[in-house]
């Protein structure tokens, strides 16, 4: 328990570190993204420009109380997903505030910041929000099912839920990581991350020209930039996650910043590759193939 | 002291003098008539106080100066009192109920009635076998007589087949007496027994005839079309004294002539009883007509005393309290009920809704419907009960299955009957016409079946005076019913403190009893304030509400296994009439009740074997059942988790909890469910899990299921009040499947889905019930944007709906992370993970409720909307202050709990100094992510107004909407199959094939009820040749 | 304003009706005022500075294009995303909701009825905004210069920040003016949505005059 | 002599049973319960007898007391007969009345036609 | 014809089912007990020569007040349940003639029945008859004047004064047996008297006399009825 103003500047400082590097990760992904395409793709500072625009703009429009705070809950979603999870593995200063509580704390905590937001998109009355969210909410409730399952493949392999002993049965070498000790568990949880990170093909929750990307489509200035500023952390933090449960963790910021690139690049592969999937269909495909596999890695974990 | 003899002396003088008489002094004769019927009561109760003191013996009466054999004698003793003073009360009551009837009738039917009441007297008293068949036969020319009383051309027809067939039977009885004479060489029914005729093969046959026609008379299943019919036609007023008067005194001579036959014949009476009950109550669930049904009611209730005097080796010294509370229960509110059908008037049930114009006589009638399914605190509630530890106990426990198969078949017409006098529409022009003289009989069967209740209590193990406290209350509150709604509820809300206050030592020091104690009494006395924004009257809400609350603190207190069916059958009634004041709740209130009729079933069948294991009706029998264990288990735990309406078992609950009355929706689903997980707990903790292994670990599939099926089918629901209660499936389904674990982590995870799902769920209920009642519609989609009408609604539900879907940092976390740590260590991953599947569907409807409640689109009939009642929103914020202190203090509630079920199991759980909750999977500091979140949210917030300037208001449809403008509200609020994708993918799960396979259920039973009731073609011959079937059957199976 | 509202068209779904409130009582909504607010805008305050500077580069560099095409020359716009042109590379993208996005790209002839939609778009952006007018069409009516259901000048109705003159314009073209906006707005000039508000009243008369069924709030927020 | 008495009772109780089983008409339903009480009484004498007794009426006139006790048939069979017979006869006349009312108000003496009541 | 053939079958599985009770048939050879206590006592008790008539208003005097009941009973029911619905009755049955030897005949016999009626009943405890026969010997008369005089109309009162006065008299030498003899129903008492004579047998004789009246009043009354509901068809 320590809630001294030395560890919450460390924790600020982990914050500032890890929006920047989401938000340079999110112009590199693009650019990559243009590369395949044959363009040259954004400016890498683009994502700071377009933060910086946002904030600057000069209209706010309110809806009402829940429409206002919907982005405090989606950002202190994410930054509670990073606090509540040790960033580098045996550095007491980068392990935030993980003493709180585990990986079922941070399992619960995603939805946090979901519902929040889902609350304030709503209250704008807009139905094109409503309908995202539902979309959102259901194609959730189905990745859940194999991250769950994935999640306690790996409680059960390494009889704990905490994150730095995870990490730390993942060190000393590659063979020891997850992936490889625990590889069924792993595909589900990588199969459930590419729903969780929502790129294409489960992205039809944003489907732009359909509902004008959806949930946030009332949300504006700094609204908007504070959403943004969200998903940047977000992104990493997601990204850290699977990689702390299936890649070893990470014992340095330079291991964090390459494997979360690393694992962040799986999803947005996919989705540059993979066309998108209706709402149903991709509810069938997570609670098909990726729950089989994860029910198999359950059972091998418990019954091996 | 009168001598009994005067009693045939008195009515046949009286009968014979009527004739002097001529039409003009028919009142007179009337009158005389009735002293006649007092003077016989008079004689008749004169004894029975006699014996009841102590002070007289038995006496033979001697006719003629002779001892028997050679002359008739009658014999009175206690038992003989107390059947003809029976039979002369509801003579002289159904004489004051036929007064009119018969003195336009004239005298000539006056002398028939006193003559017939005089003829059950000597039935009862005679102890020669030829004296009994003359004064059988005076019985059955009477009664063809009184069949016509009301000259129908139905009930000539009856007559004529009542003649028929008590022509043939007599016949048969005769052959029976004479050679039973010729081989006993008396007519003495002591000197037949004597002689055992069962020796000789044809002295059996003499037997099997005497029997088998007294048998008859009492209107087996299934060779009763004759007696039905009479039920049917007749005056109701005769009903009753059939019913209750001549039935009584054929029971009576059964048990008096059955050691004729020795012990086999009581086993064939116990068989034979057991069909008719069976029989009779499932025919009868498929009828319609009011009498009949009656009379089917009665038959099946002399078949269940006739089985009881079959019974009567098994039962031992219980036998006596047994069948006279059975019988008298069915005597009082037979009769009761006949009568009130001759007030009615009205031939189908379903028009039967004519009775709510008089609530005296509705409240009499609801009486008599529950002492017949054997509720408390009637006589047949004892009566049942006592008879099936009994059976049980002595190894019978078939016969307690199939007599319970019976009752529960009466419930079912019993109860659909109710449902329709309760909800059936009424039309405003007619009116009830009440005479005094059929109302007081009415009432007088009513306060003796009370009183009979109540003198039932030393005759039981277990029970208690003290369980009459809170009836007395009730009984207060129902005749003050008249107040004002805000004075019976504060004076409802001042007894229940007070009771409260009073029994809190009894669960003082058991922690488990005291936590639900708490969510009772202090769940109930919430719910109770939110009645303050009812006007009016609120007729009959209070007695009923409080009557399910007392239930629960009995269940709750009582350390004994009648206390707590006691309890469980009050609750159980209690709530019934809570639900079923919901303006559609019909049907579901009937499905609740069928459900829980079952349930307790089943839990008595539970508790009979535990008694015969321990021989003690303490709960703590439970703990080690030797006879049969895993049935019993069984059997208690589906009882149970009728209560908690688990997969298979909850097609009732979203009707009832979503139909109910606004502030009796959180009283049944915030309070009431917890009953049946007390009763689980309870279970599991005694089982203990070596014993219970597999039955645990079906229960936690069940579980595991239960709470997907709930949440699925709550985040497809479009109504809000049954998405809450389809959430409460859910909910309930986690605590099963956390309790089935037998970890002390499951344990703690189900203590805390107790807690939380009492808080939540009462705060959801009230609000959105208060909602729903300022919206005028139940429908989601039908609301919308309510948030800027009602903010404190919003935030009171947003809370509720955080803590449900398990949000950290709010108190449903705790659960969830109690649960997982106890899933991994008990090792129910899959299942597990089903639970954690339902969890992620609960944040769906979550959203849905709060979307389609207050946010979106404001509907226009909803503009003026004001934010809701205090008296809803005071105990909303009470229980949400609830909610933070248990989420920021966790350890303050979870600690002690743990250290309690530490007492049963392995502790695995530790807590840290600073808060923090330890296992050896997971750690966990409450208080720390509430800090953490809490201070965050400032940072961001204060972020965010920070950067944002002064904001502009817009109104409902400044949205951006492809540049156009949306039309209308109602069709720009997104609600109706909100989830339409992931019901395409996964709807087909809550296909409603649970439903469908109770309605298939039921829909065979009627079916079959329907085929089996064809044998009543409605020909008095073919009931002829019923009769003589039987008589063959019987036949065979007792002697060939 | 509030006279010759009443003469207009007024569609069914504006006019005022009666609903039943669930406790019985009669509720009038008068869906235009009700439904929508009524406030006016204010101009928002222009500031100077080197901050202010940084801010005006940052919104040049950061083009969002409301992805609405109101006439022919829109076709010309999706080439824009294409290898060949990308205009990513210049902080311009396409946003498919007003709310998000700065630029309204007018792409050729305005029908009256297209023009009320652009106007609500248009006042539905979040200022500061700019309005490009893409093609002669835009500038003087062009080849629909006599057409009884075009506007001439945009001008008199919205804002115009950029003209790209041509018919068509080419994405190179549409490329150029682009980098023109972004000089204007660097150069702190980008305010003309406070133009707008300011006169209001003027823009509104015009409007007004020429879309018969109005059927809209004043302004769109 | 005594086994004809009572394989007649018998055998008219049986056929009177018959009658009273298979008969549509209701008089003649009533002639077979008729039948069936008469067979009913006859077994009940035919019990009652004595091989060679005489009547019990103890006159003293043609025997001796002494003897007639012992050679007099059972009397209590015969007392029982009595009763038997009145309580046929009060079942058969309120039979009759019954089926001249039923008659009056269907006009059918077929037992089939009274089939309102049923189920 | 399966319901016949179903019967047939009935009646014989019925036969079997009371076959045992032919089969155990003896005959007896001597009285039961109960009989043989009868032969031996029941003149000194009752005084009566017919033992049956002892037996059937003494010892088993019960049963007989049952009985008297019984048609007291079917006399009450025919006559309440006849008096209804007298608007339905529109026809009225056709009255064949009565020829003159019927009418003439009956004249002298009805007073000779009605004497033969009083004397069976009278000498109930001597000879064979008793009560019931005598009123039904009495009644036979009364059907006799039905039959021979269509418009004879039984005087109801009269009917129910006697049926009431015998009934209620019955009853009370009933209770009058508890106080001055053994039971309800005892025949002693009157002096038992010397066995054989008319004035005999306590009160064997006026109880069944008065039972005589009563059956006889009483079966005339059905009759009665039965005939004014015929005519009245």
């Amino acid at each position: 328990m320590d809630y001294s103003i030395e560890k919450f500047l460390w924790a600020f400082l982990g914050l500032f570190i890890i929006l920047n590097w989401g938000m340079l990760m999110s112009a590199l992904m693009r650019r990559i993204g243009a590369k395949l395409a044959g363009r040259i793709g954004v400016p890498l500072y683009q994502p700071w420009v377009d933060l910086l625009k946002l904030m600057s703009l000069k209209t706010w429009l309110s809806h009402g109380v829940m429409y206002y705070i919907g982005p405090v809950f989606r950002l202190v979603g994410g930054v509670g997903m990073f606090l509540f999870m040790p960033v580098i593995f045996g550095i007491e200063i980068w392990s935030n505030y993980s003493f709180s509580g585990d990986l079922i704390l941070l399992l619960y905590f995603q939805s946090f910041g979901m519902l929040g937001m889902a609350m304030g998109a709503s209250e704008s009355g807009s139905p094109h929000a409503a309908i995202g969210i539902s979309r959102g909410l259901s194609q959730f409730a189905a990745v859940e099912v194999p991250m769950t399952l994935a999640v306690i493949a790996i409680a059960i392999q390494h009889q704990t839920f905490s994150f730095s002993e995870i990490m730390a049965a993942q060190q000393g070498g590659i063979m020891n990581w997850t992936l490889f000790t625990n590889p069924l568990a792993s595909i589900a949880g990588m199969l459930a991350m590419l729903g969780a990170m929502s790129h294409s093909p489960f992205n039809l929750v944003k489907a732009p020209n359909e509902i004008p990307i959806g949930p946030p489509t009332e949300y504006h200035s700094s609204f908007l930039s504070v959403l943004r500023t969200n998903s940047a952390i977000l992104h990493v933090v997601e990204a850290a996650l699977f990689m702390n449960l299936f890649f070893g963790g990470a014992d340095s910021w330079y291991m964090y910043i390459i494997k979360t690139f690393f694992v962040y690049f799986i999803s947005v592969f996919v989705g540059m590759v993979f066309p998108r999937f209706k709402i149903e269909d991709s509810i069938r495909w997570f609670l098909k193939w990726p729950t089989a596999i994860g029910i198999i890695a359950v059972i091998v974990a418990a019954y091996w | 002291m009168v001598g009994p003899i005067y009693i045939i002396a008195l009515a046949l003088g009286l009968a014979f003098f009527l004739g002097f008489f001529g039409k003009s002094l028919k009142t007179f004769s009337g009158f005389v008539m009735l002293a006649g019927l007092a003077g016989m009561t008079f004689i008749s109760g004169q004894w029975l106080m006699a014996f009841v003191d102590g002070s007289a013996t038995t006496q033979e009466i001697f006719t003629a100066g002779f001892k028997p054999p050679f002359s008739i004698n009658l014999r009175m003793g206690i038992e003989e009192a107390t059947f003809t003073f029976m039979i002369n009360v509801i003579g002289l009551l159904g004489g004051i109920y036929l007064f009119n009837r018969l003195k336009e009738v004239g005298n000539s039917a006056m002398s028939v009635f006193i003559v017939l009441i005089m003829s059950l007297n000597v039935i009862v008293m005679t102890r020669d076998i030829f004296n009994l068949f003359v004064f059988v036969e005076i019985g059955s020319i009477a009664t063809a007589g009184m069949i016509i009383l009301d000259k129908t051309s139905k009930s000539l027809q009856a007559g004529l087949k009542y003649l028929l067939a008590t022509g043939v039977i007599s016949g048969l009885l005769l052959i029976g007496i004479i050679f039973a004479y010729y081989f006993a060489g008396s007519l003495n029914i002591d000197g037949i027994i004597a002689a055992n005729l069962m020796a000789s093969k044809a002295g059996a046959v003499a037997v099997f005839l005497i029997i088998a026609v007294l048998v008859l008379e009492l209107k087996p299943f299934p060779a009763n079309g004759w007696g039905l019919d009479v039920y049917e036609s007749s005056n109701p007023g005769f009903g009753a004294i059939v019913s209750a008067g001549t039935a009584t005194a054929g029971l009576f001579v059964l048990y008096k002539v059955l050691p004729m036959g020795g012990d086999a014949w009581y086993q064939y009476i116990s068989i034979i009883g057991l069909i008719t009950f069976v029989g009779s109550n499932l025919v009868g669930t498929q009828q319609k007509i009011a009498n009949r049904l009656l009379g089917y009611s009665s038959i099946g209730q002399i078949g269940l005393v006739m089985t009881v005097i079959g019974l009567q080796p098994i039962l031992g010294d219980a036998f006596a309290f047994i069948a006279f509370a059975l019988l008298l229960n069915h005597f009082l509110a037979k009769a009761g009920l006949f009568w009130i059908s001759g007030i009615i008037k009205k031939e189908n049930i379903t028009d039967w809704s004519a009775l709510r114009k008089n609530s005296a006589l509705l409240i009499m009638f609801v009486i008599f419907i529950f002492a017949l399914i054997g509720f408390p605190p009637f006589p047949s509630f004892f009566g049942k009960y006592e008879l099936i530890m009994s059976l049980i106990s002595s190894d019978n426990i078939w016969v307690a299955v199939v007599i319970l198969i019976g009752s529960f078949a009466e419930g079912i017409y019993m109860f659909r009957w109710l449902g329709h006098v309760l909800k059936n529409e009424n039309s405003e022009e007619e009116v009830l016409d009440i005479p005094w003289n059929k109302f007081i009989p009415i009432v007088l069967v009513t306060v003796s079946l009370l009183a009979a209740g109540f003198y039932s209590v030393p005759f039981v193990a277990g029970a208690n005076y003290f369980y009459f406290v809170p009836l007395a209350f009730i009984l207060f509150l129902g005749l003050i019913d008249f107040l004002p709604a805000y004075i019976k509820n504060t004076v409802s809300i001042a007894g229940m403190g007070y009771y409260s206050w009073l029994l809190y030592p009894l669960v003082e020091g058991d922690l488990m009893r005291t936590i639900f104690f708490a969510i009772f009494m202090f769940g109930g006395i919430l719910t109770l304030v939110v009645g303050y924004n009812k006007s009016g009257k609120r007729e009959g809400f209070y007695p009923v509400a409080l009557m399910m609350y007392a239930g629960l603190a009995t269940i709750v207190t009582t350390d004994n296994m009648f206390g707590f069916f006691f309890g469980w059958e009050l609750m159980t009634a209690g709530s019934y009439f809570l639900i079923i004041r919901g303006k559609r709740s019909k049907p579901h209130a009937y499905s609740y009740m069928l459900f829980s009729v079952a349930g307790a079933y089943l839990i008595l069948l539970g508790f009979g074997l535990a008694h015969a294991s321990g021989q003690t009706q303490a709960l703590i029998a439970l703990k080690d059942i030797s006879v049969l264990p895993t049935l019993a288990y069984t059997l208690l735990a589906v009882g149970f988790m009728t209560k908690t309406a688990s997969l298979g078992l909850h097609i009732w609950l979203p009707g009832a909890h979503g139909e109910a009355e606004s502030d009796v929706s959180p009283m049944v689903s915030a309070v009431l469910l917890k009953a049946g997980v007390f009763g689980l707990m309870l279970l599991f903790l005694y089982m203990g899990e070596q014993t219970g292994d597999t039955l645990l670990f079906i229960l936690g599939w069940v579980g595991a299921f239960t709470a997907l099926v709930g949440n699925l089918a709550a985040s497809f629901q479009e109504d809000a009040k049954r998405m809450l209660a389809y959430s409460s499936i859910g909910q309930l389904g986690y605590i099963l499947f956390a309790i089935a674990m037998m970890t002390q982590l499951g344990w703690l995870a189900g203590f805390t889905y107790v807690i939380n799902h009492f808080l939540f769920k009462a705060i959801l209920f009230m609000v959105v019930g208060g909602i729903v009642v300022k919206a005028g519609t139940h429908n989601l989609y039908q609301m919308g944007g309510l948030i800027k009408k009602m903010p404190l609604s919003f935030l009171a539900v947003l809370i509720a709906m955080i803590t449900m879907a398990g949000l950290p940092p709010l108190s449903g976390f705790a659960g969830k992370w109690l649960f997982y740590n106890a899933v991994i260590l008990k090792g129910w991953y899959i299942q597990g993970v089903i639970v954690f599947f339902a969890g992620t569907i609960a944040f769906l409807y979550a959203f849905k409720l709060l979307h389609s409640i207050f946010l979106g689109q404001l509907k226009d009939n909803h503009r003026n909307l004001k934010e809701i009642s205090p008296s809803i929103l005071i105990p909303v914020y009470i229980l949400i202050a609830g909610i933070f202190y248990f989420s920021a203090f966790p350890q303050d509630v979870l600690e002690p709990i743990g250290n309690m079920l530490a007492n049963y199991f392995p502790s695995t759980l530790e807590w840290a100094a600073d808060g923090n909750a330890v296992t050896i999977l997971s750690n966990w500091n409450g208080n720390a992510v509430m800090i953490i979140i809490i201070s965050m949210f400032v940072l961001v917030l204060g972020y965010l107004w920070l950067i944002t300037g002064k904001t502009q208001k817009l109104e409902q449809f400044n949205i951006v909407y492809s540049a156009e403008r949306p039309f209308r509200p109602e069709t720009t609020h997104v609600s109706h199959n909100m989830f339409a994708g992931l019901n395409k993918a996964i709807g087909f799960l809550v296909a409603p094939g649970i439903t469908n396979f109770w309605n298939n259920v039921s829909k065979m039973v009627l079916d079959f009820a329907g085929v089996v009731r064809r044998l009543y073609s409605g020909n008095g011959q073919v009931y002829a040749i019923h009769i003589i079937i039987y008589i063959v059957v019987f036949y065979l199976i007792s002697i060939g | 304003m509030e006279e010759d509202k009443k003469d207009k068209f007024l569609a069914p779904e504006n006019e005022i009706r009666q609903v039943t409130a669930p406790d019985g009582s009669i509720i009038e909504v008068n869906p235009l005022e009700d439904y929508f607010s009524q406030d006016r805008p204010k101009p928002y305050k222009v500031r100077k500075g080197p901050v202010e500077d940084f801010l005006n580069w940052a919104r040049a560099e950061s083009l969002w294009v409301l992805g609405f095409g109101t006439g022919c020359g829109s076709i010309e716009i999706p080439p824009l995303v294409t290898p060949r042109f990308d205009m990513y590379r210049f902080g311009i993208q396409m946003r498919a909701t007003p709310r998000q996005s700065n630029v309204f790209v007018i792409s050729g002839y305005l029908s009256v009825k297209t023009l009320k939609r652009a106007i609500r778009a248009y006042e539905q952006m979040p200022s500061p905004k700019y309005v490009v007018g893409l093609g002669s069409c835009t500038i003087n009516g062009g080849m629909y210069y006599d057409s009884y259901n075009t506007i001439n000048r945009l001008d008199h109705y919205l804002p115009v920040d950029a003209y790209i003159a041509g018919c068509m314009p080419r994405p190179e073209a549409l490329l150029a003016g682009f980098e023109g906006l972004k000089k204007l707005i660097k150069a702190g000039k980008g305010h003309k949505a406070n133009e707008y508000v300011e006169n209001l009243d003027w823009y509104k008369a015009n409007q007004k005059k020429i879309i018969k069924d109005w059927n809209m709030p004043d302004y769109n927020w | 002599m005594e086994y004809v008495i009572m394989t007649t009772g018998f055998a008219l109780a049986i056929f009177g049973l018959y009658g009273l089983l298979s008969q549509k008409n209701l008089i003649k339903i009533i002639i077979g319960f008729s039948i069936f009480t008469t067979g009913i009484n006859i077994v009940m004498v035919a019990i009652g007898y004595v091989r060679g007794g005489i009547a019990p009426i103890l006159d003293n006139e043609g025997i001796s007391q002494i003897a007639a006790q012992k050679s007099i048939v059972d009397p209590v069979p015969q007392a029982l007969v009595l009763t038997s017979i009145v309580i046929g006869l009060g079942v058969t006349a309120l039979m009759l009345a019954y089926v001249m009312k039923l008659y009056q108000d269907k006009k059918s003496l077929n037992i089939n036609d009274y089939k309102n009541l049923k189920w | 014809m399966g319901k016949k053939t179903l019967i047939v079958l009935l009646m014989v599985a019925m036969a079997a089912v009371l076959y045992p009770l032919y089969e155990s048939y003896q005959g007896s050879e001597q009285l039961t007990e109960l009989g043989q206590y009868y032969a031996d006592n029941g003149v000194q008790d009752t005084g009566a020569a017919n033992l049956v008539t002892s037996v059937v208003v003494t010892y088993r005097g019960l049963d007989t007040l049952g009985e008297v009941t019984i048609l007291f009973l079917a006399a009450s029911v025919i006559s309440f349940f006849l008096s209804f619905k007298k608007e339905d009755r529109k026809e009225s049955r056709e009255i064949r003639n009565i020829t003159e030897i019927l009418t003439t005949a009956s004249q002298v016999l009805i007073p000779m029945i009605y004497m033969l009626g009083v004397y069976i009943f009278v000498n109930g405890h001597l000879t064979p008859g008793g009560g019931f026969q005598g009123g039904a010997v009495i009644a036979s008369g009364t059907l006799l004047m039905f039959l021979s005089n269509p418009d004879f109309k039984l005087s109801h009162k009269v009917i129910h004064y006697v049926e009431s006065t015998s009934g209620v008299v019955f009853v009370l030498i009933g209770v009058l047996g508890i106080f001055m003899a053994g039971g309800f129903l005892d025949n002693r008492i009157l002096g038992l008297g010397e066995v054989n004579t008319l004035f005999s047998a306590g009160a064997i004789p006026v109880i069944y006399t008065f039972l005589g009246l009563k059956v006889g009043t009483e079966l005339s009354n059905v009759l009665g009825i039965f005939v004014e509901s015929q005519n009245e068809q």
